[in-house]
């Protein structure tokens, strides 16, 4: 599986993604700086977590105008597969590939901590490797993860299947204490119509190893696999 | 259009203006000597900043000459921007902490921020990348009005600076007492990776060499009280500007990438962050550590507000600036890596051999300063102190035993001071770069060195009621402590950097405090082989007469050859035997319990024994690391109760404890603070091991109990249910903060 | 010329900011704020001397940058 | 009634996202933007009827609350 990851200004777990991706599918990522012209063919391109230019004026607004993002969407628009995680996400909404936005969190703070998240949708190119309903820990590091959508759109997401992951309590029931963010519905992740593109605020790429307190996060990267060879 | 400068370098230098810019007359003679003139006013603003507290350490030198600092595995101590110690192949942890205290009570969040963001650079200087943020607070009471903006501020700020640059906050620590009621304490440690064949120093060398300004280009952000002086003699009638410092995160973070990149060719000569008197202090130290002059064309600094002057570039503390002296001929190369991180980039000026920094603006010499002089003679005081008069003894019997104990223990842990900090750590990143293998919560973090097996495990500790108490003792259980909670994850501590924060140090019982506060910690370094490679002073940390608690604090960073052989404070599995190692004489005096159920500040601190702490620490590490141990804490504050409550929190599994406590009443046997000691729990199959080794050791060692239940048991208190115990702990905070 | 942009949330649209303002007001005793909405307050300092050039130009930046018209909407003052 | 506030940086403090959207502006095409500064712009419904008290508990509500006045300044319009 070949895969980029792109990095903008202050993109900060541009590295973490880097590792776990070169880990799961034995090739480095291309690593593509954000006024790159070209990405060169890939299976998977990856947007990864962070403050992309300091996460000024609105988070991934200036990342999203980024010329290198004009290529992210080509080959989304090819049908290639694109992940957006935390920053990423952010992004991946400002350019419109995915729908709503992310506004700051409720309490108004950054949150991190371990999540608890249901799989929702276990058919996917990013979530086979999980099975529907399966509850798995994944931490959020994010000031601005509440998703946002208008009714009918949410409807349309709803609808269609698309809510990736949801906030969750251990026991996999949806409440508001489980929910960081104030999110709507309790998302924390998301796919376009098509399936080639997921956008989600929690990191699994920060937990493929168990000195870091889990895998929960390795069966992510290996639905791509799957997906993908 | 730029408006016609009417600047005037030239102004009469009156005793008045002398008075503002904080020189002695014996300080301002000695000014006059070295430069055989008066000065112009920028050369007066120099040599004010200089000679400062802040950055001449004029009251505290003589007495950090006598704290030890070298080891073999020392590579750099105290002078440069930050120790350097050797980890093996080839590596090397760079690391450093620094106050921002007064800013930070200003504005809280900017103050915090830029705290972060100051020990970062200081950090990345060297040639480090930055891998792991601590952060060391106090706070006044939770009472007093200020207290909740103030933390919150704080927090939200090292948050958001040190989030937005990508380097995980992993542990601090944060006391609240009245007497940080108008001056609270934000400690900033930064401990950074980089590999020895690539450290980066400071001293500029190669007379024409070039000298590089970098980063956010220059404002009059917290130029000191002395411009506000000096604005009669600018005839600038601009509205009085706030002298607090913007951190930019965004920046520092471009900062960091493009400078790592810089240093990793071979362009660069020296390299210094701009911190505290940025251009001055920078220049100056670059200049005279490498025996050379500096002239520099302030036309050429970056400026971000019209009509600044030189007077005002020179003073400004705008933050992510850096200087650099590069090879010649190598400025192109370097301007590309800038422009590709967009970064302003300008050539200011040129290596001498005058000596002197000499500083032109619009075609006329402003200044013309003799660095060494400048730097080598300034001031240092040999403040008179008196010693702090000891305490009486605290009997155990002296103090009354709670009429509950199940009560006792959730009101300890209920309190602000030992309550869990969850509220406050959840707001940072903790995991970015992911390799954080411990993070807040236990007795230090640790982070592990990327791609390889090792780690490093990093605490801030210091008991200020102990310091306040008995400085001699509070500076050794500083010291001690940090030692100890490196031991509790099984690391061997390797060096500490400290920050010591002190009143007013023209008061001899202040500077009583701090002189018996290093003499702790001497003591201490010295017996545990614990050498101070970095630190920082801040004094005059006092309002209205009233100085804080003397706060030496302390941040000590161990080594794991093999990560794998961390342990946590969490035990593993129910039916685990749990060891206390140490001596419990039931120390009362000066303890959390005293002021949490009594509100009582009485009676000596418990000594530390510096023999006993070595030997049990020891004795522990060699356990942990030869896989005997499932879980180990230290005791600190609030006592055994205290400790094993919080294991029994980190693992929701229960306990079930007898304590067989003598002569000592059992209130003093769970609470006392005697130092020292450790809990260790170990599955049944090691228990007669560890006994036995402890007694080989000559170690004291007695089981008391065992992990079991949901429930935590204790002698002569009722069972203690999980969520009762979690419940208590956690909610202190958050229901403190959510009072608006 | 000098711009002004106002940036506001859309009427629907969730406002943490605003939402946490209100509860902060009334936690300080004041009373009788019955809603309160954060937007965005943008300067700008063009080189630009026609107005309506001007007011063209900074609508464009709106559209393409200053604000996310998925969840908000702008209004522009040019003087 | 309604309030209308305008928070922003007191001259000579730096504007970390001012300069980004400027340089984001550039970046995009757009010359001749001589600077940028952002601020906040907050909305506020009153119960108050009368302008003058209106005026006064908002100036209250901004020194207490609205603005960080170490860093800010701030105006009040009441319609
Ligand atoms: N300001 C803070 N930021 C991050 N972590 C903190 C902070 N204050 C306390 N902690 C964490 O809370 C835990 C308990 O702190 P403390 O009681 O000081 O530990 P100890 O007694 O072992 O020194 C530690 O893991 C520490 O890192
Ligand atoms: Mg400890």
């Amino acid at each position: 599986m070949k895969t980029a990851v792109i990095v903008f200004p202050a993109s900060n777990c541009d590295r973490d993604m880097i590792v776990a991706l070169e880990k799961i599918t034995g090739h480095k990522p291309h690593i593509i700086w954000h006024q790159d012209e070209e990405i060169p063919p890939v299976d998977l391109i990856a947007l990864p977590g962070g403050f992309s230019f300091g996460d000024y004026l609105r988070c991934g607004a200036m990342a999203a105008r980024s010329p290198v993002t004009k290529k992210v969407i080509e080959h989304a628009d090819r049908g290639g597969n694109v992940i957006g995680i935390c920053n990423g996400f952010q992004i991946l909404t400002e350019t419109g590939l995915l729908p709503g936005a992310l506004m700051r969190n409720e309490s108004l703070k950054f949150v991190c901590k371990d999540a608890a998240l249901r799989v929702e949708n276990s058919d996917t190119p990013f979530t086979n490797a999980y099975s529907e309903g399966q509850v798995i820990t994944v931490p959020v590091a994010h000031h601005d993860g509440n998703y946002f959508a208008d009714d009918e759109t949410l409807k349309a997401i709803e609808g269609e299947g698309r809510v990736a992951f949801r906030y969750v309590d251990d026991a996999g029931q949806m409440t508001k204490a489980s929910n960081p963010n104030g999110s709507r519905n309790n998302i924390a992740g998301i796919i376009n119509r098509r399936k080639n593109i997921l956008g989600m605020m929690p990191h699994p790429e920060r937990l493929i190893d168990d000195v870091q307190g889990g895998t929960d996060g390795l069966g992510f990267f290996q639905s791509m696999i799957n997906a993908i060879n | 259009m730029t408006p016609k400068i009417k600047w005037n370098n030239n102004v009469n230098i009156t005793p008045a203006l002398v008075k503002e810019h904080g020189l002695s007359d014996d300080e301002y003679a000695l000014c006059l000597k070295i430069l055989g003139r008066t000065p112009t006013l920028t050369e007066l603003g120099i040599f004010s900043v200089m000679w400062s507290e802040h950055c001449s350490y004029k009251s505290s030198k003589l007495h950090l000459k006598t704290l030890p600092t070298k080891a073999p595995w020392v590579i750099h101590g105290p002078g440069e921007n930050a120790g350097v110690i050797d980890i093996g192949d080839n590596q090397a942890i760079i690391f450093k902490m620094e106050s921002h205290n007064h800013p930070s009570y200003i504005e809280p969040y900017q103050g915090a921020a830029t705290g972060v963001g100051g020990i970062l650079r200081d950090v990345f200087t060297m040639g480090a990348r930055p891998i792991a943020n601590m952060n060391a607070l106090r706070f006044g009471a939770p009472d007093h009005p200020k207290t909740r903006h103030l933390l919150s501020g704080v927090v939200e700020g090292i948050g958001g600076y040190g989030n937005c640059v990508g380097v995980p906050t992993v542990g601090g620590e944060t006391n609240f007492h009245s007497s940080y009621n108008g001056n609270i304490l934000v400690n900033a440690m930064n401990v950074g990776l980089a590999d020895q064949d690539k450290i980066f120093l400071s001293a500029a060398a190669g007379i024409g060499n070039p000298v590089i300004y970098v980063g956010s280009k220059t404002g009059r952000d917290g130029i000191h009280g002395a411009t506000m002086a000096s604005t009669e003699f600018t005839e600038d009638t601009e509205e009085k500007r706030p002298t607090v410092q913007v951190g930019d995160p965004f920046t520092e973070k471009l900062l960091i990438e493009a400078c790592l990149e810089l240093m990793s060719t071979d362009m660069v000569v020296a390299i210094q962050d701009m911190g505290a008197a940025g251009l001055t202090s920078s220049s100056v130290e670059m200049a005279s550590g490498g025996g050379v002059g500096f002239a520099f064309n302030l036309d050429m600094v970056p400026q971000r507000e019209e009509g600044m002057t030189p007077y005002e570039m020179m003073l400004s503390e705008s933050q992510e600036r850096m200087l650099i002296v590069l090879k010649p001929g190598r400025e192109a190369e370097a301007k590309e890596i800038f422009d590709r991180w967009d970064l302003d980039f300008a050539v200011i000026g040129v290596i001498t051999d005058t000596g002197n920094l000499t500083l032109t603006f619009k075609g006329e010499i402003v200044a013309d300063i003799p660095t060494q002089p400048l730097a080598d003679n300034s001031p240092e005081y040999d403040r008179p102190w008196v010693k702090t008069a000891p305490k009486a003894d605290l009997k155990p019997a002296d103090v009354a035993a709670p009429e509950d104990m199940k009560q006792a223990l959730l009101k300890m842990i209920g309190s602000p001071n030992l309550c869990s900090r969850d509220w406050i750590w959840q707001q940072y990143d903790t995991q970015v770069m992911a390799d954080t293998i411990q993070k807040p919560g236990g007795d230090a973090a640790v982070v592990r060195i990327h791609g390889t097996n090792k780690a490093v495990a990093i605490t801030t500790d210091c008991t200020p009621r102990y310091c306040h108490a008995d400085p001699f003792e509070g500076g050794k259980q500083a010291v001690a402590e940090t030692w100890r909670n490196l031991t509790a994850v099984g690391a061997t501590p390797l060096a500490i950097t400290d920050c010591l924060n002190f009143g007013n140090p023209e008061r001899p019982e202040i500077m009583g405090q701090f002189v018996g506060c290093i003499e702790g910690m001497r003591e201490a370094c010295i017996a545990l082989d614990y050498p101070v490679v970095s630190g920082n002073v801040s004094l005059y940390n006092e309002t209205n007469g009233t100085g804080i608690h003397p706060t030496p604090a302390i941040g000590g960073v161990g080594l794991f050859k093999d990560s794998s052989k961390m342990v946590t404070i969490a035990p593993k599995a129910e039916g685990e035997i749990l060891i206390l190692i140490g001596e419990t004489r039931g120390h009362l005096g000066a303890s959390l319990y005293l002021d949490v159920m009594e509100g009582r500040e009485e009676g000596r601190p418990p000594p530390v024994n510096l023999a006993l702490e070595k030997k049990n620490g020891d004795f522990v590490r060699v356990q942990i690391n030869e896989d005997r141990i499932s879980a180990c804490h230290d005791i600190s504050d609030g006592g055994l109760y205290v400790a094993l409550a919080e294991m029994v929190m980190a693992s929701e599994i229960g306990m079930d404890i007898t304590i067989d406590n003598g002569n000592t009443p059992l209130h003093a046997y769970a609470f006392g603070e005697d130092q020292g000691r450790y809990i260790l729990s170990v599955s049944p199959e090691y228990r007669d091991e560890v006994l036995r080794n402890a007694r080989a050791d000559g170690v004291t060692a007695q089981v008391i109990g065992k992990t079991t239940g949901a429930s935590l048991t204790l002698t002569a208190a009722d069972p203690i249910s999980m969520s009762e115990l979690i419940g208590t702990h956690q909610n202190w905070m958050p229901d403190y903060m959510s009072i608006d | 010329m000098k711009a002004r942009v106002h940036i506001t949330l859309k009427n629907g649209v969730l406002d943490p900011q605003g939402k946490a303002i209100q509860h902060a007001l009334s936690a300080l005793g004041f009373d009788g704020v019955d809603d309160v909405r954060q937007g965005k307050y943008i300067e700008l300092d063009l080189q630009e001397t026609n107005p309506a050039k001007a007011e063209a130009a900074v609508e464009e930046m709106c559209k393409k940058l200053l604000s996310n018209t998925v969840i908000e909407n702008y209004t522009i003052e040019i003087e």
